[in-house]
This record gives structure tokens, sequence and C-alpha cells, in this order.
């Protein structure tokens, strides 16, 4: 199948692992994407701070765009495009905001935005994710993190349980990995004071890291680059904080589903972490008796 | 259009065969281009029907009364029409068998006969199959562009192909350009001021002469006793003027609310030509605009004035803006 | 059609002029009749609150009390304009308080196709009304009154209005559509 | 009486003189009715007729009798006066022209033993002048209709195209005073133009004879009273009042009184047998329930109840009901499918001898 | 036409000061079918309304006209009046000429114009007008009630000692309902069973009630006075007559369930009583999950019980009954915590509902009333409640205040605090509404006496924190964020309107509000009514009810059925539709715009044609007389009694006089 791909600003540069693994995952799945052409900025973070018209505007054009390459689903990985263009369809469909002349509203209102979590499992499926793993990952006890974005607001999200979600275990679950169970999935990761207020970003990384090492994770996996970024980079800052180890890699979900495709780590934009994630390559694949052995 | 009265006739037959009480179809007249209904019950009978360009009638009318289980021949809108009947209770679906035949768009005779050059005294034949119409009068052929040969109701059809039916005959037709509700006469009328539109109204209704015409053909009006006849309370007057006449239209006209299907039988009954149809379609863009709603779609549904929403609220803002 | 045409024509205003002098004279001069349908419980209640609160308005409305505003047959509007009233109103309960649940509601999509097809047959929009006034709402009833009243006073003022609204014989007598001797 | 001709450049000013003396009425340019004129040059036209017959000018589709009213002592009543305002008719087909002297007959005193105050008055105001076809419309048949003269129609002055000028023949004499209102617009007639007015009727005789047979109709209806043939007949019909209404001898009417608050009136309105309330008494029982009730009461009082009393048929062939039928009813098709079931009923009679049930 | 009496009255000044009343009654005496008309300064008054009945004797008049104040006034007074005078009370008319006329105009002249016109218009109504009759209806003096919760049986209770039959129907195996599950009740903490439990009982021996437990009702059809009820009286499987109760069926039956009266906190067996003092004391087999009704084997209760009570085979029993009036008391379910994820969304053992917490602090619950955590069965040391979960939340639950949870939580504090005094208490909540007989002092009792911390502030996430719930809230009085770790947590989760509501509201043709639950005939005079005459609600079903609001509205729905039964049998309302089926085409509208479904089709006979066709018909004791019918009908065949198309038209045609 063929859908539309709008890979935004951040999986051009801080996330282009997130790009090369969505789109390498895609191919081995035949989930052909198209990426729009002419494509422009969702708007985020700023634009809907400032004017509403602007916001619906930027994010609808490309969803216009898709509309005229007769896209009828669009996949955003990015968690922040994904709420932007979810906002603009619905914005356009209730006949708020305005196109220029020469694009189709109500065409754009109805094309269905996806995020990649929703791809691979509501397009795909997971029976099709289960066919496609040759080499499970079965020695990897992710913890799944969600952030706000991909779930919130509810209304816009429509996507997944706000508070309680799943899917992203769904999926790990899938390709041989034991997701752990634990409680900060949706907690905020302070992307957005990241640079304002440091500190409360520091310690809120820190909150959810360290939530996630006591639960039993050796990794995190997220769909976000911001809190990919966010918990990545900040992880020194935090640890040093908490007076303690962290190190836990954190890593998009398509690097980890591609790991158990086969696909090969540099494929995949492994290397491209701040916190060492190419180690996962050596546990992923042990059985998880080998694990509780090595203590992972 | 002779392979179409071939299935007809064999459809026909095979109804008969499967104890049909009768088949309403139509036979031709004294005239090539004049029809009329015939209520078959032998398959001889069924030898005689015949399709073609003017079987304009909506045969609708005769269900209610027609010996059943009966079957008929029904055009788009004449469907229609047998939708909003089953929703009334006035038949019962398994006691009509359908033989719905895509229309094409039917002829108005009197578009084609310019006044006072030629009558039909004098016509030989007429050829209404497919694109232009062709008049063979006096030796000399007169061309009519089919556009300008079709009943208005036929040019503003939204559906010439029957949706309810038991057996469909011949290709689905694409509607006309103009249909949608769209037309130019309604859109005159709503631009005059309202005096001026009630001097027009007032015109029209100087002609009628109370012949009932225009409601007896309807397939809608099969009130036992129409109100207009109803002495005892008097709703109107039975003297014939313009005011009186123009009110029992508007009754007649109102109560067809969301039950009317624009077949236009009124209109090409009427002996004084008077534009019955813009009436009603006033009524159907309404319906249209405010409610998205067209009559006779749905069989199953209750009637549409019988039925309410809350978001009737704002569209009786819109109407009374 | 022509020669039609000018005949009946200059035989309207004619018709109109006889009828407004036959006029009793509360109807001539006193300007333009209203007839008021009020719902027994929440309109016609909220004219009685307005009457305890002395409350004035024009005397041209007359009323007609009903039960619902869904007894309002639209057939009487039309029926009523045709004896000549200047204005209808009716009044029903807010939707959503009908005495009898859901009567108003009917109303209220009755009106919304009714109203606009009146405007159409050549009713001055201005000349219909459908308001939801309650029990409570005196004021609100006094107020629409007012409103309704000069409406169809400025219509009058600008001949927006037919001449007729004639008594019954005179409509009787108009000529028969056939040509009648007596056009 | 004297036969004259007159030149159609000469029409229009005979018509101006006489529309000092009358309120002019001729066909409208729709073909609708006879409405009043002053455009005297367009007045004559030889084609077509009119959808409404002049019937109408005598028996008005509705007339008020009286109006009433609640006076100071009691109610108050006046009479409506029957008009005699003079008028003329011009341009009356043959056909219609017959239709009013059948009409003549049934509002007479002999007929009814009541001499319509209101028909007389208006008939005796009203001269008609009449012009015959140029051309028959589809469905006229006039040419089997006995009643029909269509050399010298029933009219006061008759008139008949002869290219140039027009053929006229005074059959009364207010068709003389007509005719001598156009002093110095007419000529006497010659032969050669009485021969072209004979060819010009018979032409149209020949164009509009079907062979009908209305004649026989009086006796072969007899027998079909019980006949099924009328429900296969009417199954079509709508019940409406077209063929009636538009009937140039049908004159059948109804009266009602129509009180408002304190006054009303009476009037007498056209009615039809086509109606469903036409028969329908108060009790909700009607003798003619059904259409083919409906159909036989018509075609039998046309052709057999009026020519047993009155020894006249009253169908004049103009079409009317053919043409504007809107489910394509023809009076000529039920004519003929009766003829012939009466005939295989007569035949079926001497076979058995026993007499057809 | 009739012979209309004109009367025009002066109200004192009210009328005359501003209508020329002696001039409306002269015009009005020319008005058609008017035989005399007169003037008089009260004619509401004894001596005017003597007037009123000598005239109708003098002058034989058959309808009265009054031209006074508004008919909500004396259109009764006057009614009564004609009515002495042997005439039918509807061939009466009033002309409202003063609320409607002198009142609110100044100008006389102009004013006496409109108050003959109203007159006219009054008169013409009149002259059409004909005498209307009321058809009495039987009444059947047996009352359903439809639930056994403590609504039901209150009102059970109250009719059947008025000396009413009264047929109770339980879904469940006993009676009792949700009161039954409760420990104490606030704020007097007296035991719930204790109270309730004699009441269930009464209702049990009561020699004119039914009891019909394990039994549903199928179909309700009828109106006041005579409702067809079948009710379903599901298999019991056990012999209602042989059972002593003994309960040695439930010690050995082998498959066991989670309890539903003990909101799954505890086990139940397959053949069971929901709880030790069941009414009546009869266990029923639950076929879904007994073994015997799923593989065929076991039968170890038959086999045991000492009655030979256990009866396998048999099966549901349909009764059709005849009832005059219906009360419904179906009470109300809770809002399923699942969908507060942010509070484990049901996936932490030791977040529990309040329900549960009853039982917990039950002596009759699973743990004989010690509160511990279902988790480990330790005692909790710190207790956090919070308060408005699914209540005031229109995002995720419902808009409405559920009422009681206010005042369960300070109870559930309190019993805490009773049973364990060095646990920690808290309670989150967003206001405290705590208005009704000592529920204040109740709330103050657990604040002040026992030292309940009460947090004001909503809690946005609760997760595991060790063997110990992380709770973090905010208190919103001295602004800052909070974290509790707790042991237990206790969720007071929203009333809200049961699932099966539609079904219910359907087979009763009744109404429902936004939420789901049945909707009052007036939310202030009628609130214990339903429009559809003859039906009656009580408790939880119509909006969230403690137990003392519960037990009065029942109270109140009984008195309401007493006063039905306390005649033999009702007037219908005289001034409904009727059909003229001679005009009938069977179009049925009528049936779809009806509000009460008064209207159905039948099929008759015509009299002419003897063809079988169908006609509408009114239900004279159903149809209210709205006219929504009569207006919808295109063929006049329906008409309003006392507001006919004559009437109406009539009214109208006298506003053309000359």
């Amino acid at each position: 199948m063929k859908i539309a791909y709008y890979p935004g600003c951040s999986l051009h540069a801080t996330a282009k692992e997130f790009d090369l693994s969505t789109r390498a995952v895609c191919a081995a799945l035949s989930v052909e994407l198209a990426e729009i052409e002419d494509w422009n900025c969702c708007g985020a973070t700023a634009a809907h701070a400032l004017s509403d018209a602007l916001a619906i505007g930027l994010a609808g054009r490309n969803l216009a765009l898709a509309a005229q390459q007769n896209m009828k689903d669009l996949l955003a990985p990015c968690a922040a495009c994904f709420g932007r263009l979810k906002y603009a369809a619905k914005a356009l469909g209730a006949g708020r905001g305005e196109l220029p002349e020469s694009l189709d509203a109500q065409a754009a209102a109805g094309v269905k935005v996806r995020n990649i979590l929703d791809v691979l499992l509501n397009v795909v499926g997971v029976e099709r994710i289960k066919q496609q793993v040759s080499k499970p990952i079965s020695g990897l006890r992710p913890a799944a993190y969600y952030g706000c974005f991909l779930v919130r607001p509810p209304e816009i999200a429509e996507f997944d349980d706000p508070e309680n979600p799943t899917s992203m275990e769904q999926i790990l679950e899938a390709v041989g990995a034991q997701p752990v169970e634990w409680h900060h999935r949706v907690e905020c990761c302070g992307g957005s004071l990241a640079v304002t207020n440091t500190a409360s970003a520091v310690r809120l990384v820190g909150e959810i890291l360290a939530h996630a090492k006591s639960a039993g994770a050796n990794c995190v996996a997220v769909a976000c680059p911001m809190c990919q970024t966010n918990l990545d980079t900040r992880q020194a800052a935090a640890a040093t904080r908490l007076g303690g180890e962290l190190d836990l890699p954190v890593v998009y979900i398509t690097e980890l589903v591609g790991l158990a495709f086969g696909i090969e780590p540099a494929k995949l934009g492994l290397r491209r972490h701040m916190v060492d994630a190419m180690r996962l390559t050596r546990i992923a694949f042990s059985k998880p008796a080998e694990l509780a052995a090595t203590g992972g | 259009m002779s392979d179409i009265e071939e299935k007809i006739r064999e459809e026909a037959k095979r109804a008969l065969e499967r104890g049909a009480a009768c088949v309403i179809g139509f036979r031709q007249g004294r005239k090539p281009w004049r029809v009329t209904p015939c209520f078959a019950t032998t398959l001889a009978q069924v030898e005689k029907f015949v399709w073609n360009a003017v079987c304009a009638q909506n045969l609708a009318t005769y269900i209610i009364a027609a010996p059943k289980p009966a079957a008929v021949i029904l055009k788009g809108c004449d469907a229609r029409a047998l939708a909003t009947l089953l929703q009334e209770h006035q038949a019962k679906r398994e006691d009509v068998y359908v033989i719905g035949v895509s229309c094409p768009g039917m002829i108005d005779l009197d578009r084609l006969e310019p006044r006072n050059s030629w009558t039909w005294q004098g016509v030989s034949g007429l050829d209404g199959a497919s694109g232009d119409v062709i008049v063979a009068a006096r030796g000399a052929e007169h061309r009519v562009p089919r556009d300008d040969a079709l009943f208005a109701a036929c040019r503003a059809c939204a559906h010439p192909t029957p949706m309810l039916h038991d057996v469909l005959i011949g290709e689905p037709f694409e509607p006309p350009r103009a249909s949608g509700g769209a037309s130019a006469r309604l859109a005159e009328i709503e631009a005059m001021d309202p005096l001026a539109r009630r001097r027009y109204w007032l015109e029209q209704f100087k002609r009628c002469v109370r012949c009932n015409a225009c409601r007896s053909v309807c397939p809608l009006c099969y009130c036992r006793e129409c109100i207009a006849d109803i002495r005892e309370p008097r709703f109107v007057s039975r003297h014939p003027n313009a005011e009186d006449n123009l009110l029992f239209q508007c009754a007649r006209v109102w109560h067809a609310a969301g039950r009317c299907v624009d077949c236009g039988a009124c209109e090409r009954a009427c002996p004084m030509d008077i534009p019955l149809r813009e009436l009603g379609r006033k009524l159907d863009k309404e319906l249209r605009d405010l409610f998205a709603y067209e009559a006779g779609l749905d069989a199953e549904a209750p009637p549409f004035l019988a039925q309410f929403a809350e978001s009737d609220e704002e569209k009786s803002a819109a109407g009374s803006s | 059609m022509s020669r039609v045409e000018e005949r009946t024509h200059s035989q309207e205003p004619a018709r109109g002029e006889q009828a407004e002098a036959a006029r009793p004279r509360e109807a001539s001069d006193a300007g333009p009749r209203l007839l008021a349908f009020l719902c027994n419980w929440c309109s016609y209640a909220g004219a009685d609150l307005a009457g305890g609160g002395r409350l004035q308005y024009p005397p041209n409305v007359r009323i007609l009390r009903v039960p619902c505003s869904a007894r309002v047959d639209p057939v009487f509007v039309l029926r009523a304009f045709r004896l000549g009233m200047d204005g209808v109103l009716v009044a029903g309960c807010h939707p959503g308080d009908c005495h009898y649940s859901k009567g108003n509601l009917y109303t209220r999509r009755r009106m919304a196709v009714f109203k606009p097809w009146l405007e159409y047959l050549g009713i001055h929009p201005k000349r219909f009304r459908l308001e939801w006034i309650s029990a409570s709402e005196g004021q609100r009833f006094a107020q629409v009154i007012r409103e309704m009243v000069a409406d169809l006073e400025e219509l009058k003022r600008e001949g927006k209005l037919p001449g007729r609204g004639g008594t019954i014989v005179e409509a009787l007598r108009e000529p028969s559509t056939s040509g009648s001797p007596y056009v | 009486m004297p036969d004259y001709v007159i030149g159609k450049d000469k029409v229009a000013e005979w018509l101006r003189r006489l529309g000092e003396r009358y309120a002019i009425y001729a066909p409208d340019a729709d073909g609708i009715a006879f409405v009043r004129t002053t455009d005297y040059a367009s007045a004559l036209s030889p084609s077509g007729n009119t959808r409404r017959p002049p019937k109408e000018l005598f028996l008005p589709n509705s007339q008020v009798l009286l109006t009433f009213r609640q006076g100071e002592q009691g109610v108050e009543i006046t009479q409506e006066p029957a008009s005699g305002e003079p008028r003329l008719l011009v341009g009356v087909r043959p056909c219609d022209a017959a239709a009013l002297k059948l009409l003549d007959v049934v509002f007479s005193q002999d007929y009814s033993g009541y001499d319509d105050p209101y028909y007389r008055a208006a008939r005796a105001a009203t001269p008609v002048i009449s012009l015959l076809c140029a051309e028959p419309l589809e469905g006229c048949f006039c040419g089997d209709a006995p009643a029909v003269n269509l050399a010298s129609p029933p009219a006061d002055a008759a008139l008949t195209d002869l290219g140039d000028k027009y053929f006229a023949e005074a059959s009364s004499e207010t068709g003389e005073q007509l005719v001598a209102a156009g002093d110095g617009l007419f000529a006497a007639a010659s032969d050669a133009d009485r021969a072209g007015r004979d060819k010009a009727a018979a032409e149209l005789g020949r164009l509009t004879r079907e062979g009908l047979p209305l004649a026989q109709m009086r006796e072969r209806l007899r027998g079909l009273h019980e006949s099924g043939i009328w429900r296969d007949l009417a199954q079509k019909c709508v019940r409406c009042g077209v063929c009636s209404y538009l009937c140039p001898t049908c004159h059948c009417f109804d009266i009602q009184d129509e009180a408002f608050g304190s006054a009303g009136c009476r009037y007498r309105c056209w009615d039809t047998c086509q109606f469903t309330d036409f028969a329908l008494m108060s009790s909700g029982e009607n003798p003619r329930r059904d259409s083919a009730e409906r159909l036989k009461q018509r075609l039998c009082h046309k052709l057999e109840y009026l020519p047993d009393r009155t020894g006249m048929i009253y169908c004049v062939g103009c079409g009317r009901c053919v043409r504007l039928c809107p489910v394509g009813m023809d009076i000529r098709e039920t004519i003929e499918a009766l003829s012939a079931e009466a005939q295989a009923a007569a035949t079926q009679e001497e076979v058995s001898g026993a007499p057809a049930e | 036409m009739r012979r209309v009496g004109v009367f025009v009255c002066w109200c004192g000044t009210n009328i005359a000061k501003t209508v020329d009343v002696q001039k409306v009654a002269a015009e009005a005496a020319r008005l058609p079918g008017v035989v005399y008309a007169t003037d008089y300064r009260y004619v509401c008054s004894e001596p005017g309304q003597k007037i009123v009945r000598d005239a109708i004797g003098e002058h034989n008049l058959d309808a009265v006209v009054v031209a006074a104040c508004s008919p909500a006034m004396h259109e009764a007074t006057f009614q009564r009046c004609i009515a002495d005078a042997g005439l039918n009370p509807y061939v009466f008319q009033m002309a409202n000429i003063r609320e409607q006329c002198s009142w609110v105009h100044s100008d006389r002249e102009l004013a006496t114009a409109k108050a003959l016109d109203q007159t006219a218009i009054a008169v013409g109504a009149a002259a059409k007008g004909k005498p209307l009759m009321r058809s009495e209806i039987p009444i059947t003096k047996r009352a359903l009630i439809i639930g056994g919760g403590i609504a039901g049986i209150q009102a059970a209770l109250d009719i059947a000692d008025a000396g009413y039959q009264v047929a109770l129907v339980e879904r469940q195996p006993s009676i009792g309902g949700r009161m039954a599950q409760f420990d104490k009740t606030f704020p007097t903490m007296d035991c719930s069973a204790c109270i309730l439990t004699p009441k269930m009982v009464d209702a049990a021996r009561h020699p004119n009630i039914a009891l019909h437990t394990w039994s549903e009702v199928e179909s309700v059809s009828g109106y006041v006075g005579n409702f067809e009820v079948t009710i379903r009286k599901r298999a019991r499987s056990v012999n209602l007559e042989k059972c002593t109760g003994c309960g040695i069926c439930e010690e050995k039956c082998p498959s066991k369930v989670p309890s539903e009266f003990d909101a799954g906190l505890g086990m139940r067996r397959a053949v069971f009583r929901p709880f030790p003092q069941a009414v009546p004391n009869v266990p029923v087999i639950d076929r879904e999950n007994c073994r015997y009704f799923k593989t065929g084997k076991c039968g170890i209760c038959a086999k045991l019980c000492p009655a030979e009570a256990v009866d396998y085979d048999q099966g549901d029993e349909l009764l059709k009954e005849k009832f005059g009036a219906v009360v419904v008391a179906t009470g109300c379910d809770l809002y399923d915590p699942a969908r507060m994820g942010e509070y484990g969304g049901g996936r932490f053992a030791d977040v529990i509902t309040g329900e549960q917490f009853e039982r917990l602090v039950n002596v009759g619950g699973p743990t004989d009333g010690h509160i511990v955590r279902p988790s480990d069965h330790r005692e909790p040391k710190t207790v956090v409640f919070i308060q408005c979960v699914g209540s005031r939340d229109d995002t995720k639950g419902y808009p409405y205040c559920s009422r009681v949870c206010c005042m369960y939580t300070a109870k559930h504090a309190i019993l805490v605090k009773e049973k364990l005094p060095d646990a920690q208490v808290y309670i989150f909540y967003m206001d405290i509404r705590a208005a009704g007989k000592n529920y204040e002092e109740f709330v103050r009792r657990a604040q002040e006496e026992l030292g309940v911390k009460y947090l004001r502030g909503r809690v946005s996430r609760i997760y595991p924190e060790g063997d110990k719930l992380r709770v973090k809230g905010a208190d919103s009085l001295a602004g800052v964020a909070v974290e509790i770790d707790a042991d237990l947590v206790v969720l007071a989760t929203a009333l809200r309107a049961r699932d099966d509501v539609a079904e219910v509201a359907r087979m009763l043709s009744i109404q429902t509000d936004q939420y789901g639950f049945f909707a009052e005939a007036h939310p202030k005079l009628r609130p214990v009514e339903n429009l559809f005459a003859g039906i009656y609600l009580a408790g939880a079903c119509q909006y969230p009810r403690d137990i003392p609001d519960t037990v009065a509205a029942a109270s109140a729905a009984a008195a309401k059925v007493c006063v039905l039964f306390s005649r033999d049998s009702i007037l219908s309302e005289p001034m409904i539709a009727e059909v003229n089926q001679a005009r009938c085409s069977g179009c049925l509208t009528c049936e779809e715009v009806c509000p009460f479904d008064a209207i159905e089709a039948t099929v008759i006979t015509d009299m002419f044609t003897r063809e079988k066709r169908t006609v509408a018909k009114v239900n004279e004791a159903v149809c209210q007389g709205c006219g929504g019918c009569v207006a919808a009908c295109r063929s006049a065949a329906l008409n309003l009694r006392g507001f006919t198309d004559e009437q109406v038209l009539a009214g109208m045609e006298a506003l053309c006089r000359e």
C-alpha cells in the first residue's frame, strides 16, 4: 500500500535515525512512503501560540498537498507534527480556518493523519509484523515511553488511551521484546522547558528514566523526536542530579522493530545516539534466560 | 427503445405467469405519439405494451386502486412516488412488482408545437428515441434539440433510474445537468419582491377552472376526500377565483411537502398550462438546502414532517431569516 | 396572454379600494390586523402574564388559543392570510418545555419548511413569525407583538401589504376565473 | 337569408363599429379562452380553438345567485341581477356554435320547465359570429357530429375564410343588423363565393370524419347499462373534471352557500359527474361510486338520455376531451369499443334468442 | 348552529374602564348564532352566575360565551355554572378581554373593537362547539413495581398497606438491592442490614405483595388503569417451596465465580444466595457457571439437598397479569473506573471503588469487615479517598453531581478511623456538598474529631511505588502539588443510569433525560410521575439519590398510586383527538407524531363498499389532546374535540365580519 509521508523538520535533522528507521521498516513491510512534494513547516511549536489561522494554514497546506497527490492516509512520525496536522484536519473539517483558493480545504480535511504506531498497528497489523520478524529481540526489556503528543489531547489525537496507552507495548511484544510494566509512560518529559527551564526538564527526565530503570528496563522506546532528544541528551545531567547511574539507551520504536526485522543497525541509524545504543545489538537477540544470568 | 419494449413485455408476461392480478403499462393510442395506460391481465394484452419517448404519465397513481398483486412499469420519479406510498402504508411492498425502466426523459409535445405554424393534424411521425426529436409533418422534417423537447420536470430530474425496483430495464442514465433543484423559473420568482410574486401567482391562477386534474393525477393525492371538497368546515372556497384557486393549490402542494417527488404529473395534466411544479419545487429546494432531504429515497423511513431533530432549531432560525 | 393580463391588472387595485371602503373602522383605520395562535400552556399564559403586569402593546392583535403549537395546521395560516389577515404569529413553548413533551418540536420542523415557502407565495417575511414564548415571558410576548405590529405598519406605509383583506362577500364577488360576464 | 363577403382588410373596421355597441370577446393569443378584446385586427384567427369553450360566457364557472347578511332586523337577502351587458362573440367555431344551440334547449322552459334567467339574459345580449376552422386540430371529429353544420353553423353570422376575404352568412335578424353595422364594408356574395364556402366546409368535414356511429349510440347503449365493459374502459380514468369542464355541451352545476361571520352568498358553480362527490349523499352512500359508473353517466347522458329527451346528440366532436385528457382517454375509442360491444351482444342475442345479460 | 348567549363582564372597572362593555354586548347580539347578549359588573359573582343560569332557561341557550378574564382564572367556574343549568360544560367558550385586552390597551375605541373581535371568535367557536363526554376508564387496582431495592420495597409496602395488590419484580435472586450491600448508613451510622432486612421480610410476608425474584418484566402494553404485563420468572432450578435455606448446596458447589454482590472482591458458588439474609432465603443456580449445566456432569447439589429442592429441569415461567399502575424503581449503576487510566484503570488491586469498600468494611463481606488491602491482605496505614470520580467531569464522566459521594466518602473515612485509629486518611474533593439533615455535622465530625485530612484538589495520577501507591495530586487551597504514598485508594465513582434504560424506556414508552435517567412529568410539580399516565418513578432510576430521598420518593410514588386506586374508574380527558374513519386513508402519519403513542392502526370494513381498510384509531385513555396529529393529517380525518377545525376556522372567519 502507499501512504503520504510527512517527515517534518526534525526527521531531516536531529531525528535522522527516526527517518531512516521508519523508511527502512516501512519498506520491509512493503508500505510505500510518498514524501509530500513541497511540504512546509507544520507550525509546531510556535504557530498556534500566535495565531490559530496560521496554525491551521501551515499544517493545512501540507494536508491539501497530500490530497492533491491523491493520498488518503498520511504518516507523520514526529509526534508534534502528528498533533498539528491532526488539529488542522479537524479544524478544516469543522469549517474553521482557511486555505488559499488553489487548495481544497475539504479534501485536506479528508486526509487521515496517522502516527507511526497507528500505521504499524492499524495499517500494517500485528500479524504482518510478526511475519516479518527474522531475529526476535527477546533480549530487550524496553520501557515504552509515549510522552504527550502521541495520545494527547485525546479529542485531537484520537489515538489509544490517553492515560494508559498500550499500542507501543503491543508492537514491541510482536517483535519479541519484553516491554516492562511501568507507570511513567505518559509523564511530561519537559521537552518544551528544555531551553527555558532546563532544571525542571532535567528533573522530569530523571524521574522518568529512574522509574524505567527500577522497572527493569534495559532501554527506552519512544516515538517522538522531542522526547528522544530530551531523554537522550539530558540523561547525563539527570544522572548527576540523581547521583547515580542511568545509562539507558533511548531509541525509536522503529529502530527496535528494524533490528527484529534483521535490518543492519547502520541502516537504522542506531549509531546516532548520545547514550550508546549499539550495545543493544549485543543483547537484543539473546534469550531472556541467558540475560537473567548475565544480569542484562 | 424497441428492445426495451421487448424486455418490458417479457417481464410483464413473467409477472402475469407469476400470478400478478394485472400489469400496468402503456399502449399506443390513436396516434403513435399518443400513449395511454393499459391494465393487462392476459398475455395477449401484454403484446400491446409500448415504450417510447411519450410515456410520461406516472403509473404509480394507479397502484393503490389496482388489484393486487400488481406489476407496474415505473420510471425513476414514479418509483420514488411508490417509495412515498410505501412510507405511508398505502401499499405493501410485496404486493407491487416493480418493473423499473431507466428513463431518458420524456418529450413534451407542446414544446414541439410552434404555435399556429403546424398542428398535429398534419404530423405523420415522431421519433424521440434519443438525440434530436424528429417530427415528420406534411413531408417536411422538424428537428428539435432533445433538451428543448423534454418536460421541465425531466430536465430537472436527479434520479432517472428507479432505485426501487424488482427488475430494472435499460442502462442507468446520468441525471441531466439541470438536476439538483436549480431552476431558472424558480430563481426568477424568488427574485421578485413579495407583492409582485403574489400578483404573479394570482395571475397564473386566474386561469384555473378547478378541474382538479392536478390532484387526480398526483400519485400522492390519495385522500379519500380532499380538504378542498370539504364543506364543513370550509378550508377553501369552491367558488373559483384567483385567491381561492391559489389557496387550493397551496394546500395541495403543502400537503405534498417532504413527499412530492417532482414527477411533474400535475403540471402535465393542467389544461390551463399553470406552472404548478414551481410551487412544489420551492419546498423541494428548502428541504434540500436546509435538511439535505429528498423525498422518495427511503421507503422505510417515517414521513419527513413526522420526525424532528435537535438540529431543526438552527434550521428554523435559518428559514425565518 | 397579454390581453388577459392587462384586463386583470387594471382590475386589481379597483377591487382593493372597494375592499378598503367596506372595511369596518377598527380594521381599516386601526392599521394592520395580526392574528396570534398561542399555545395554551406557555404562550397564552405568557400573554396573561403581560396582562397581569399591565404591559402595553398595540391592540391590533387578535388571539386564538390552541392547546399546543403543534395544533396549528399551516393550512390555517394560509387560510388566515386568505381571509385578509396582515400578519400571523404562531407561538409555543420553548423546545424542550412542551407540555406534551414534543409537540413544538414537530411545529419547529413544519414551520422551518413552511415559512420560506410562504414568502415564496408572496407573503412578506415580516407577515409571519414563529416564536417560543414561555409562561414567564410576558415582557417578551408584549415585545414580539410590538415588533410585529411595527413591522406591519411599516409595510403598510410602504404599500407592501396587498390592498385587500375584504370581506368574504367581496371575495366571492371576485370574477370567477372563467370569462364571467361580471368582469 | 342573404350571403355577403367582406375583405379581410375591412374586418377590423367592422368590429370597431360593433365595438361601440358590444363588448367584443375573441379567443386570446394562448388559445385558452374567449376574452374581451379591442385588438380588432387580430380578433379573427382561423386556426386552433380555445381550450375553454365559449359556454362559460353564458354558464360561468361560478356565478353568485344571491347574497345575504345578518342585518339589524334579521337576515337581509339580495338577489343577484341577471346581466344584460351587450357582448359580441367573434370567431366561435362551428362545433361550439352548435353546442350553444344544444345548451339553449337544456336551459329552456320546455326542457326543464324552468327558463334560466341568467343563461337567457346572457344569450339574448350576446350575438355570436362563427368562423369555420382553416384546419382541424388533432382529435377533432365534428365531421361525425350530427349536431354540427359546418357550412352554415347556428350563429347569428357565420364566416368562412376564402383567402383574401371572408364569406359571411347572416342567419338571424341580429345577424342582419351585425352586417348592417358594416354598411359599406360588405358586398353581396357570388355563386363562386358560395361554392368556395361549400368546398371549404366539405373539405373540413372530410378531414374530421372518422365514421363514429354517434347517432346509433342512443340505441346501442341501451343494452350496455349492466355491461362490465365500463369497468375496463374506465380503469385508467383518474376522475378529474377536464373532459366535462372543457366540454362545450356539459352543463351540470352545483349550488352552494358560503357564509363568513355575518354575511355570505349563494352561488352556482360547475360540477361534473366525474367528481367523487358528484352524487355523494350525506349518508356517505354514493350511487356513482366508481369511475365505471361515472364514465357510463357521461357517455349515456350525451349519447342516450339527452337524445331521448331532445332528439339531439350532445357531442359536437370538438375534440377537447381527446386533446386534454391527462391519461389519454379518447372518447372516439370509447365509443367504438361500446358500439362493438353492443353489436356483439346483439348477435349473441340472435344466436341464443335469450336477452343478453 | 347553536343558540349562543353572550355575557360581557365589567370586572368592576378592570374591563369597563378601557372597554365599552355595553357596546360589546350590543354588537355581540348581532353576531350569527347569538340569541341573547348582556353585560354585568361581575359575571363570576353568584348574582352574575345566576344571570347566566336564568338566561340559559329563558332563552333556551345551548351554548354560552363569557367575555371576561383569562380562562385560566374562571373557565372552570363558568363550566360548573352552566352545568348547574343543565348544559354540557364544554359548550362554553371564554373571551379573554381583561388580561389580553383591557389591561394591556389604553385606546378605548380600539380596545372595544378588539374585545368585540375576541368575543366574536369565542362565539364562532361556541356556535360550532359540541357537547363532550368524558368516558369512564375502569381501573385494575394492582400495582406493578419494577425493582426490589429499597425504593421498590418501600413503595410496595406502602401500597400494600393501603390494601391494594402489589407485584414486586426483582432481577436478582433476592430483593434488597444496593442498600443490602452497605455496611453503615450516613449520617446516623446505623447498620444498613439492621434497618433493611426487616422491611425485606415484611415485603415477603405481606399478604398483598407477590414477590417475583430472579424475574424480569418482559413486556408492558396498555395504559393507565389497564396495563397488560408479562413477567418472566427465570428458572431458579431450586424449588421455592421445598428449599429450607440450609445452605448445604452452596458449601458443596464446586464451581466458584466472583461475587457480584461483593463487587468482585469475594467469590460465590454457581448455586448461591447473594447474601445470607437473602429474601427469599432460597438459592438459585446460575446456569452459565454451573458445572452440571455446562458439562452435564456434577449434580452434587441435587444429591446433597436434604429437601430434594434442586430441580434442574425447571423452566422459565411466563406470567401475564393486569395492573393499574407501574412504579419504576430500577435504581442506578456505577461509573466504571476502567475509564480512568490515570488511576490505573482498574489494574491496581489496591485501587478500589466505594462499592468495593462497602463490602470490604462490611462484617458480612469477604473479609468479615476487616479493612485490608485486596492485594496482600495487610491493614492499610494510609488510605486515600478520591471524590467526584466520573462526577462533575464532562470529559470522562458526567457533568452532574452524584449527590451521595461526599457523604459516603465521609462515612468511609470515619469507618477507617474507627477500625484503624492509627491509619492516616486523606480525601481529595472538589467541593463538599453536605446538604441534608445532620449531613454537614457528619462531615465536620470526620474532619474535626477524627482528623481526616481533606485536600481540596484533583488527583492527576496514581502508580505503584514499591508496594505502595504513589498518589500525585494538588492541594488547591495550599496551592501546592502533593504526593502521598498510599496503601489503599478508594474511588468515589459516579452514580449513572443503568445500561438497559433504553429498553426499559421503550418497553414502558416513557422518556429519559440526556443522561438516561427516567424523566419526570414536571421537574418541580410532578416529580414522581411520568408523562405517560399511570407510570411513576421512585429512587435512583430518576437521579442520583441517597437512601432518605429514595425512600421519600418511593412513598410519594406509592401515594400517587393510592390516589389513582382510590377511585374505581378515571374519567378520560374530553378534549382529545377523534378520527373520522370515512376520511382516513390510513397513512398513519398521526401515529408517528403522537407523543403519547395514543394512536394505533385498526382495520375496518367500509360500510358502503364492504372493502376492508386500515385506519387510525385514538386510544381515548391515552390521548392528552395536543392536536399534533390533527395538524399532521392531510385529509382532515382527525379532529380535536373542543378545538375542532370547524371551531378554529369559525373563529378566524368571525374576524371578517362586515
